[in-house]
């Protein structure tokens, strides 16, 4: 309770907030698109860096396990949720499928503050999450986008544009290129670079997310016309996800932090990544729809609420 | 200096579809084209990645022919499932024999 | 593919008007618009907030009586005290009848 | 509200003329222009400095004999060695006398 | 008198002449707008963010004295600088007002220089101080604005405008939301963002400055345009505002610090919030007159010679 | 051969190939624009700052000698090059000539890629450093522009707008501007903005290299185009050029470091000032020559090999 207090005066989630609240009074503070891009870029690349950094470090063995439970709940998460939106909310094929392909993917920003969240509680996650990250982005999607494909509704071509837009899309190659770099440069070289990538992170994210407030901001409109069920299934969907995947966590061997942080992951739902790709291949599908799910109602409770959860579900199942 | 009669195409359209309608243009004999960031509001206010959320304005300069050809592509790929608008004017361009290859 | 005649409508002006314009504009009964920022001089050089020294122009595709009332409503109110262009011009649309209510 | 015919000039040019196009056009009698930064190909592929690699695009309203001056400018100087493509239409101008000094 | 020439060599001061000079010699440098709106909402959040962090600690006793000073010369000024106008200056009420206006408002760089220099010259102003350059910026305007309407030149629908556009300005909303943050947040919490917006503060400021540098030398041509009058106005107005606001402050209790930084504020004009607002309530007012006296005059008065002054000023006032 | 493996895992090396691969692999990664041109001023402002405070405390006798090996080596590289070009690589006067100035001129990123490498290596380099940096910019380019010049083809006009454009060109003004704050400044008041431009450094050219990377892969595909000549003449002269630094600025009186430094600022070619320039006094050359030349080849093997070779040639003649 105390820790879920604690979450709501983080400068992280008071930004979200104030960028909410500077939409709803109808500001005209705009943060100018390149300085929220070069934002991203910056936050993308140094989660990719120190997690290369750390791998570095760690031995292969110790990998192993979380790499499996990641590419399971990967598979498992967009299928859940397409069944559910499906047969449940009865949505058409494309949608479901469109809406399962972003449950499927993950929010990288959710994943920044899950890291920071677990840190200050005491909980240090393992060097090796951004690397899970990056691995979580692809098979989602790509899982969720293939069912209305085997059911005869998605054409070849755009199938495989959209695995190309995934696959090579910025995130992703920022993330895994960061990767790259913090393994091979290891952690002495690093120690030039660290204090820009470091230092600087949580201040940048303060920016990031009153940005990020200010786009959840216009999404809230769109809350009455996607109907009850989403906005149910958008809260309840992660709580969900969360718990499985604190127990698949849990089983691989990651430490309280990292299950946590693997649970906001895992619960998370992309909305950069994926509704690139969807648009591609699923055009027909509403943005309106997975949009307004993805960033308007569950980024807000995972950040707010999901990771304080997950947390205290993580600590219950170590405790046994 | 002379002037040569030629249509103008204009298209607006998301910015997920830069590259595929540049190519598009060029491969139905556009010898060049430009292009800009812009915002827009339109009938379906559609922003597949919302945080990209421009839209991409592509002109080119081009004869009655490849105008017509651009046209119909826009009109029966793109309409449909995209938020885009495309018009043609009358321009006189110098140095015009360049932009008209057909 | 069939082109429908429409009057294309640019207006370039102040950053600060950039909402009323538009407003204004869809209330004259615009489906749409399309905005980017550009610089420019003009006889004036009036620059209200001198830090974001951009214009903004502003295209939309409408009717001919939705241009008329449009360029009525320019020319009355902004003239006098705002730094401000604007001008018509023909055009043929893709898909016309969607922007043209009226 | 009454409309003035005139000319709108387009010229598409590499960024490093920006300044120099503006002072000719104003040379050559024009009242006022717009620009903004594009993008763009065309048949060079010529990109001074590559980092800067955008375009400009410089737009005026002048009157017939302004536009034939600076059209002729841009042929003579400009395209044997720059990246620039220029073209001209009719237009209708709202308040139309203000940029048509001659 | 040395206090004055080391305020010469601050790279701040330093970094607004070399703006000057790079468009005096028509250099082709650029800062690209996204980037000067980027450094700008950085600066104005951190002065947010620091100011309630520091809000968080201070008895609201001690603030009660400073606001009413806040408030009392947000109104003085502006009339003060209106009949100054009119009736010496002979300016039409329109053009009198709308000067009047930058005046009653404040100029947050002229803030920051302020405290800059103040704790560079070892003293600390009060933590509060953001919260009176919120404050300050909102009555300051709306007084000046009203004189016009008062005497039946204005309209009633732009009043309202402007207010709107004053109280929902990025300037405002990044203040008064970073002061709402860094409170409800507090020092612990403040720890994670302080390497962000504090380390680098003064670095940005520096670009920040070459930019406004440059801006300031667009005006210098306007200088000519506008009036001896109008030149002497924006020398001498500082002066008399910034002496009695020397006064006021030290009778609300301020510190030689807090003095030194209320006096710059007050004699400060308003070159980003005053500008938009005037422009929307009276459009017929010149921006040649206001843009210049604020920005092209009295900020590079203050910058060079007033700060100094006014700390000058408040040492003596506080030695009695 | 341990210090050049050393130099192929730094985060800046590695950044740059990451660069190449996100445009091989057709990534829609993008550096916005604004954000790249907004590190590029910092970086070369950082630069120069440190450079004038350096300068602040070098006594002016210690600076005489690499003064003239600058100035030397300034008017000798351009006449050596347009020389090799016209003479053996059979290019035509305009075209010899407008590769020669970028070879006069000078690439501000190797230059700092150097003195990281030298740091790194532990040979400091002067701390006047960037005093040459900024010198040898306008020598090289005017004297190869004088040569069609003097052979009749070049106009007087555009000669004198290209002196110009590289005295006023943004490069020079943040190099030269930075040296003049820094040195008035002096230590003591640069520590304020210390953290922003030292701090931050090498991690804003991480990015900044990453971008350059990309730059560098779209001329990759010019290669071809430009004849193997260039290609040869683009790793060969540098190695020249840079063993004549070597001797010049040994006998000139540099450390190890300086030396190093020196040599990979002579042998590197501009891309930012000498294109600008060059495509204004000699319009009729063919960028694809002269960008490939500088970016595509001589750049790449600078960062990656020409700076460790210096630095052991540097090693070697001090050995002496
Ligand atoms: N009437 C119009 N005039 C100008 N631009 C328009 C108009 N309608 C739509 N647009 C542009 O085309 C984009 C897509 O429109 P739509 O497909 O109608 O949603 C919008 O975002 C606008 O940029
Ligand atoms: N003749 C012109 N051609 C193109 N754009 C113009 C022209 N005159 C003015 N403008 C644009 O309109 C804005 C306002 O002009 P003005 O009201 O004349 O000061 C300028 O900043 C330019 O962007
Ligand atoms: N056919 C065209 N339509 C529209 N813009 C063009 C066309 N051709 C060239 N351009 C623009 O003009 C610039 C210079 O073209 P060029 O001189 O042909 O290399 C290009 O970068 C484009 O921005
Ligand atoms: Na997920
Ligand atoms: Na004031
Ligand atoms: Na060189």
């Amino acid at each position: 309770m105390d820790a879920l207090l604690s979450n709501f005066t983080s400068p992280i989630v008071l930004a979200y907030v104030l960028g909410i609240i500077v939409r709803l009074v109808k500001s005209d503070l705009e943060i100018p698109k390149p300085v929220y891009q070069g934002i991203s870029i910056y936050l993308l690349l140094a989660i990719g860096l120190k997690g290369g950094v750390e791998l570095s470090k760690t031995p292969l063995a110790d990998f192993a396990g979380p790499f499996g439970a990641t590419l399971f709940m990967g598979v498992l998460t967009p299928i859940l949720a397409f069944l559910v939106l499906r047969f449940i909310g009865r949505f058409d094929i494309i949608n479901a499928s469109a809406i399962a392909a972003h449950y499927g993917s993950v929010s990288a920003v959710t994943f920044i503050a899950a890291i920071t969240y677990s840190e200050l509680q005491g909980f240090q996650p393992e060097g090796f999450m951004p690397t899970l990250l990056a691995l979580l982005e692809v098979p989602g999607i790509m899982v969720a986008l293939l069912i209305p494909h085997f059911m005869a509704q998605g054409k070849q071509v755009s199938l495989k544009k959209a695995v190309r837009e995934v696959a090579t899309g910025g995130s992703i190659v920022l993330l895994a290129g960061g990767l790259a770099i913090g393994f091979l440069a290891g952690p002495e070289k690093f120690a030039g670079i660290e204090p820009f990538f470091v230092n600087g992170f949580q201040g940048a994210l303060v920016i990031f997310l009153l940005e990020l407030g200010m786009v959840t901001a216009s999404r809230l409109g769109d809350l009455r016309k996607v109907g009850w069920f989403l906005v149910g299934f958008g809260v309840i969907m992660p709580l969900i996800f969360g718990s499985l995947a604190v127990v698949a966590g849990h089983f691989a061997g990651l430490s309280i932090g990292g299950t946590t942080v693997f649970a906001a992951m895992v619960s998370s739902g992309s909305y950069i990544a994926a509704p690139a790709a969807v648009r591609i291949a699923l055009p027909k599908a509403s943005p309106a729809l997975y949009l307004t799910a993805s960033l308007g109602i569950t980024f807000p409770f995972n950040i707010a609420l999901g990771i304080p959860i997950y947390l205290f579900i993580s600590e219950w199942v170590a405790s046994f | 200096m002379e002037l040569v009669k030629a249509k103008l195409i204009t298209i607006i359209t998301e910015r997920l579809l830069r590259h595929e309608i540049t190519d598009m243009i060029k491969l139905k004999g556009a010898t060049g084209y430009t292009r800009s960031e812009v915002e827009g509001e339109g009938s379906r206010g559609i922003r597949a990645s919302d945080f990209e959320g421009r839209n991409v304005k592509i002109e080119t300069i081009v004869s009655e022919s490849v105008a017509d050809a651009i046209m119909q592509e826009v009109s029966e790929n793109y309409f449909e499932n995209y938020a885009v608008i495309a018009y043609v004017r009358d321009v006189e361009v110098a140095r015009g024999a360049k932009y008209l290859r057909r």
